[in-house]
């Protein structure tokens, strides 16, 4: 029987797997050591790897992150936690320009081989300032990889190739998703003993032929829902494209599947202006001009800052009803 | 944390100047400003783990004389600024138990209408801006509150708290040389209670041996460290920071030691393991700044046994009372969702109204 | 006879004739005052208003902007220098939470009237960590407004209206503009008597019906230089619009244009992805969809980090001939 | 600044053990590398004036006693990071003239592929990582890079470089307390200009009377500073630095107290009105680097008039050369502006294939 576990220990399994990998993976950040993760994504992993491996840091991310960036160029491969991704914010100088532009100023002699992760994603009422969603923020900069796995499954894939990358890689997981349980296979279970998946290769997770739904992070799993409910209750077929990586772009699968429905709506918790969403919607018309049988359409966040009040909060997100009117807008 | 006194003896700071002047009636209020503050949380707690709330919530307690102490000595042109863990801050400075519970239930009656929720209290009017979620954050923000002041040709001060483990952000480095450069009149408070989150104050900050208000040197700025369970002792010593602040348009760094009972928040799971039981206990028991203070009144012969009770009865009904009250508020209009973005929009000015400024349908 | 003068003295202007509006309005950022500005923008205004008004600040981005909300919060009204935009990154946190975000988590109690300013565009040769053009970043997140004039009249008035204006603005200036000329009315020939701008509004610069060519700030320059090379060399005239304000946006007249020509290209200096020509492409396509005689395509930077070498620069950004290029292969 | 010795009376630090242990060679090459860096600048202002370049030109001219007093210390597993004014450190660690000016040209054949420019060399292959733009921004870098070298086991340190505005940078504070708190084998080199730009040091920062460096104390950290137009002194002081990096792992922060005679960059138009010409001519004629060496060495008898005059022309020589090799490299490809953006698709691996990494087309 297939065991299932947490987005959280697939997270943890492919932290560890990592640092048994690579003497040179550490994992720094606050409360990641002692304590265990502040949402417990690295439990155990002090205990089992000690004081050099996985390492408490101080309230400091343009500092810790910073150091990171310098450890990395000498070969060191640290995976930094964000608490909260948000607080890349005061970390945000050293993510754009140090970690994204050291190997183009430097005409190549130098890379960059960091993982930044924490949970970026609202919905549990945590206000406006430790619920910024900025997948499109950083996927803007050339030089940096963003990876916004939506299952345990993907996530261990996604964060054991990220570690392994040789450029640095900011990778946005969800506080909604840590507690949720996903099929993923043992190791001895798959081919290659380990489960590696590569960035730039996006997961159609439900096929359908009347409507492309496309989404990244936990948003994947409110288009699943709107693509059930559009099927039972409205007869309409969508496939349901996870990016999985967002930079890396898997552009020919999501190319594929419009051409094949002719529609597509775009769903993702960022905020409208300038989201993921409208790198999307602007490439489809590109380059399926032809095939759009209505124009692509966009699911987002409503466009104010993240809510306090949970039952608005709610709402503010994208629900899979809103996915589901906004699909019938175009249906 | 620097080391804290016995409770045993009596204040050395009680002759200061400050406390000299302070009436029976001032003495009482403190008293029931820290258990007002003390019911407010623990109802609150209850009413989280009732699931009446939703995010993060910080308690105060085992903190209250900090605020107290303190705020009791500003007046009308001095302003107050904090990060997350703002309740105590809050009522302190006047605002009432109905708006702040509402606020934590999301209830459109709270102090900013169930947007902010409980990291993030504002009373402009009682010169209170916040609740600040983001960790350091805040410090520039005080820096500019004392600008402000200073601009207008106001003699006035901000009082700008941070935690422990706050001091390593940038931010309250870079505001620390404007404040000393500038001559602003901020004084920042630091709320040392030995802990990050579940990170001990050694392991987080390089510092001198003296304390962590103690890098105040390296800006040639003053600084004090100040025993946070005597509330004599904050208020003399503040005193002395806002004189400075008035009079000199100097600002100061003051480290107050305390100690927070419950865990970093409410979601805190190893609230318990980071500090052994006994820490804790002992703080409870030697060093809460309620009981030290009720102590020091009944010693003064200020108030009885009884009307300790009464206090503390009547802050708890208080907190009772603002949970019917925020329980039975309604929640915002959904519609509000769109609202305070914008204040041209919401003032509906012709800027307001030209261009499009929202994305969502 | 109009006079003509330069970006930059129109911007000096404004700043000056705003520091004789309102008591309130102070300048502060690294030489703005006794060095006169690093461009010069501030040129004389320390020597006229002194040291309360017009204030030299140290190294500090984070700081002395946050120092500026806060001081803002009590009703000064700070215009901040930032010698370069790119070096908000070090302020990122205050520039998108406190500024932005204290409004909304106050439920409206608090409004911050800063206008940050300063030059983002490339062109210049300083390299990657000096080149940012983070339009498509700030407007991103409601609650902030970005505004980029692309001439003179425009810096003008734009810069006045932005310090009366009681949200946070990011005016987003060019330095390759500061020394070029437009005619720009002297007060006494304007009705009122100065000239304000309000945000929100495009202008169309250029009228045409074939093709509409949108831009913002310096690529505006760049838009009008490839619709005249169109006009003379291929017959095709097109609309120029440039938004001046890029959020508030004035969509109205882009789709006014677009349904009018059937054809948009979007140039930019920004990066492509998520950059503000994906919400504008985005928004098209939805709202003109069935007016769209092929795709909204667009130009930007090539999609590396900003190269120091002068003449590869000068091909990374978007230059006429590539517009050409990209509004032909739709006509 | 530190107020500096005069130059008539012979170095106290010339007895340090550092010192007693010099060649007349290591003397002369000290020598011979300040003089590289000098005309090399003086040469590449020419062309920049010639418009062979566009952007940025921060001459270190003034400066040169620092990178070289410094760098000359440094063994196989030390390492180098620096700011913006990055050539005098790049030729000290041996950085070739020719790869160095044909990047300031844009050319194919500059140490970044003339990608980066003046701002931005690099060398990993002699342990110098940049030339950096934002102000600050290296110093979290150095002190990962003496992470690294800890992390690896190497006994080695890591010498990172700011000016004297950059100290009010929250990055670096944020260093400096990780560093101390980890005990990373970084030192911080405060190049003490006097200026930021246009600004005067004490209208930048606030900080002890005892000079920048003394910001250290708040974190606990050891600090010294340093004339440094005494080359005896920058290398005796920096070697007890060194060595408590590579003993102790411990972090210092130094600052030596300098001048630039130019303006803040080639593009500064005021370069002649924040200091006096007084000022400046003072620093050129009594405190000259270069020419106290020189003084130093005449007298010491390690050089004549005549190999000083052979150096100088040797070293103005070898600069004309490195023009003229930058003025008839190629410029690069237009299609190199796509390249060495990600590793991962420079090296064509698996990884580089999957998915679209760029989206211009
Ligand atoms: C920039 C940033 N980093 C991390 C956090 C998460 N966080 C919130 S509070 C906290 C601990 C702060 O401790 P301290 O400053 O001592 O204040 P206390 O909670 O003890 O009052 C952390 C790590 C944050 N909110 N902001
Ligand atoms: C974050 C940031 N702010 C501002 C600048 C612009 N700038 C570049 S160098 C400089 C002055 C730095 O002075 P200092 O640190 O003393 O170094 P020096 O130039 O004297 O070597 C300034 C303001 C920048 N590059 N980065
Ligand atoms: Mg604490
Ligand atoms: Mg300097």
């Amino acid at each position: 029987m297939p065991r299932s576990i947490t987005y959280r220990q697939a997270l943890n399994e492919g932290l560890d797997e990592e640092l048994a990998h690579d003497d040179n993976v550490v994992i720094i950040g606050e409360e990641v050591a002692e304590y265990n993760g502040a949402y417990k994504v690295t439990e155990g992993l002090w205990n089992k790897w000690g004081d050099k491996r996985v390492i408490d840091a101080p309230i400091s991310e343009a500092g810790f992150i910073g150091m990171g960036i310098g450890a990395s160029m000498l070969g060191v491969r640290p995976v930094m936690e964000l608490m909260f991704f948000s607080f890349a914010y005061v970390a945000f100088d050293q993510m754009m320009n140090n970690a994204a532009t050291v190997r183009y100023m430097s005409g190549g002699l130098i890379h960059v081989p960091i993982v930044v992760r924490g949970p970026a994603n609202g919905g549990t009422n945590v206000g406006a300032t430790h619920s910024h969603t900025p997948e499109n923020i950083f996927a803007n900069m050339p030089g940096l990889k963003v990876v916004s796995p939506a299952t345990a499954y993907d996530a261990k894939g996604l964060i054991k190739t990220a570690i392994r990358d040789n450029d640095p890689v900011y990778f946005m997981e969800s506080t909604v998703l840590y507690g949720q349980e996903w099929e993923v296979p043992e190791n001895d279970e798959i081919d290659g003993g380990e489960l590696l998946i590569p960035l730039g290769v996006a997961d159609v997770k439900r096929e359908g032929s009347d409507l492309s739904l496309i989404a990244h992070g936990g948003s994947v799993i409110t288009a699943l829902k709107a693509a059930d409910h559009l099927a039972s209750e409205h007869g309409i077929e969508a496939d349901v494209i996870d990016l999985r990586s967002i930079r890396p772009l898997d552009e020919t699968t999501i190319l594929d599947s419009v051409k094949k429905t002719n529609r597509a709506v775009y769903v993702e918790e960022n905020k409208p202006f300038c989201g993921v969403g409208a790198q999307i919607a602007s490439m489809i018309q590109e380059k399926a001009f032809d095939y759009l049988d209505a124009p692509v359409v966009r699911v987002t966040s409503m466009d104010s800052p993240a809510i306090y009040s949970p039952p608005l909060e709610e709402i503010q997100i994208p629900y899979p009803e809103l996915v589901v009117n906004k699909a019938l807008s175009i249906c | 944390m620097a080391t804290k006194t016995s409770n045993s003896t009596e204040s050395q700071f009680v002759k200061a100047e400050i406390n000299q002047k302070l009436s029976s009636e001032e003495k009482v209020e403190f008293l029931r400003t820290m258990l007002r503050i003390r019911r407010f949380e623990q109802e609150s707690l209850r009413h989280y783990q009732g699931d009446k709330m939703g995010g993060f919530l910080h308690l105060y307690i085992g903190q209250e004389s900090v605020a107290v102490g303190t705020i009791a000595l500003l007046g009308e042109n001095d302003h107050v600024i904090t990060a997350y863990r703002d309740h105590g801050h809050a009522l302190t400075v006047g605002m009432g138990m109905n708006e702040c519970m509402a606020e934590l239930f999301g209830k459109a009656t709270g102090c900013s209408k169930g947007k902010g929720g409980s990291m993030h209290y504002f009373a402009p009017d009682k010169n209170y801006w916040g609740g600040h979620g983001i960790v350091g954050g805040q410090t520039p923000l005080g820096a500019g509150l004392a600008f402000g002041l200073k601009y207008k040709g106001l003699k006035g001060c901000c009082l700008c708290y941070l935690g422990d483990g706050a001091i390593n952000q940038g931010a309250f480095h870079e505001s620390l040389n404007l404040a000393e450069l500038w001559d602003l009149p901020v004084i920042y408070i630091i709320e040392n209670n030995g802990y990050s989150m579940g990170t001990s104050q050694v392991r987080s900050s390089a510092h001198p041996p003296e304390g962590l208000a103690a890098r105040a040197i390296g800006y040639g700025m003053e600084w004090d460290i100040i025993n946070g369970e005597d509330l004599y002792e904050i208020r003399a010593k503040t005193k002395i920071a806002v004189d400075r602040a008035h009079e000199e348009s100097r600002p100061t760094i003051l480290e107050i030691a305390t100690y927070r009972y419950e865990g970093h928040s409410v979601a805190d799971a190893n609230a318990k393991k980071y500090r052994t039981k006994e820490e804790i206990q002992k703080y409870k028991t030697e060093h809460d700044p309620i009981q030290i203070w009720k102590t020091t009144l009944l010693a003064e012969g200020v108030i009885t046994e009884d009307d300790f009770k009464a206090l503390n009865k009547e802050a708890g009904d208080e907190a009772k009372e603002a949970a019917k009250f925020a329980d039975e508020s309604p929640f915002p209009e959904s519609s509000s969702i769109m609202d305070d973005v914008y204040w041209e929009v919401d003032e509906n000015t012709e800027s307001g109204r030209t261009g499009r400024h929202f994305f969502s349908d």
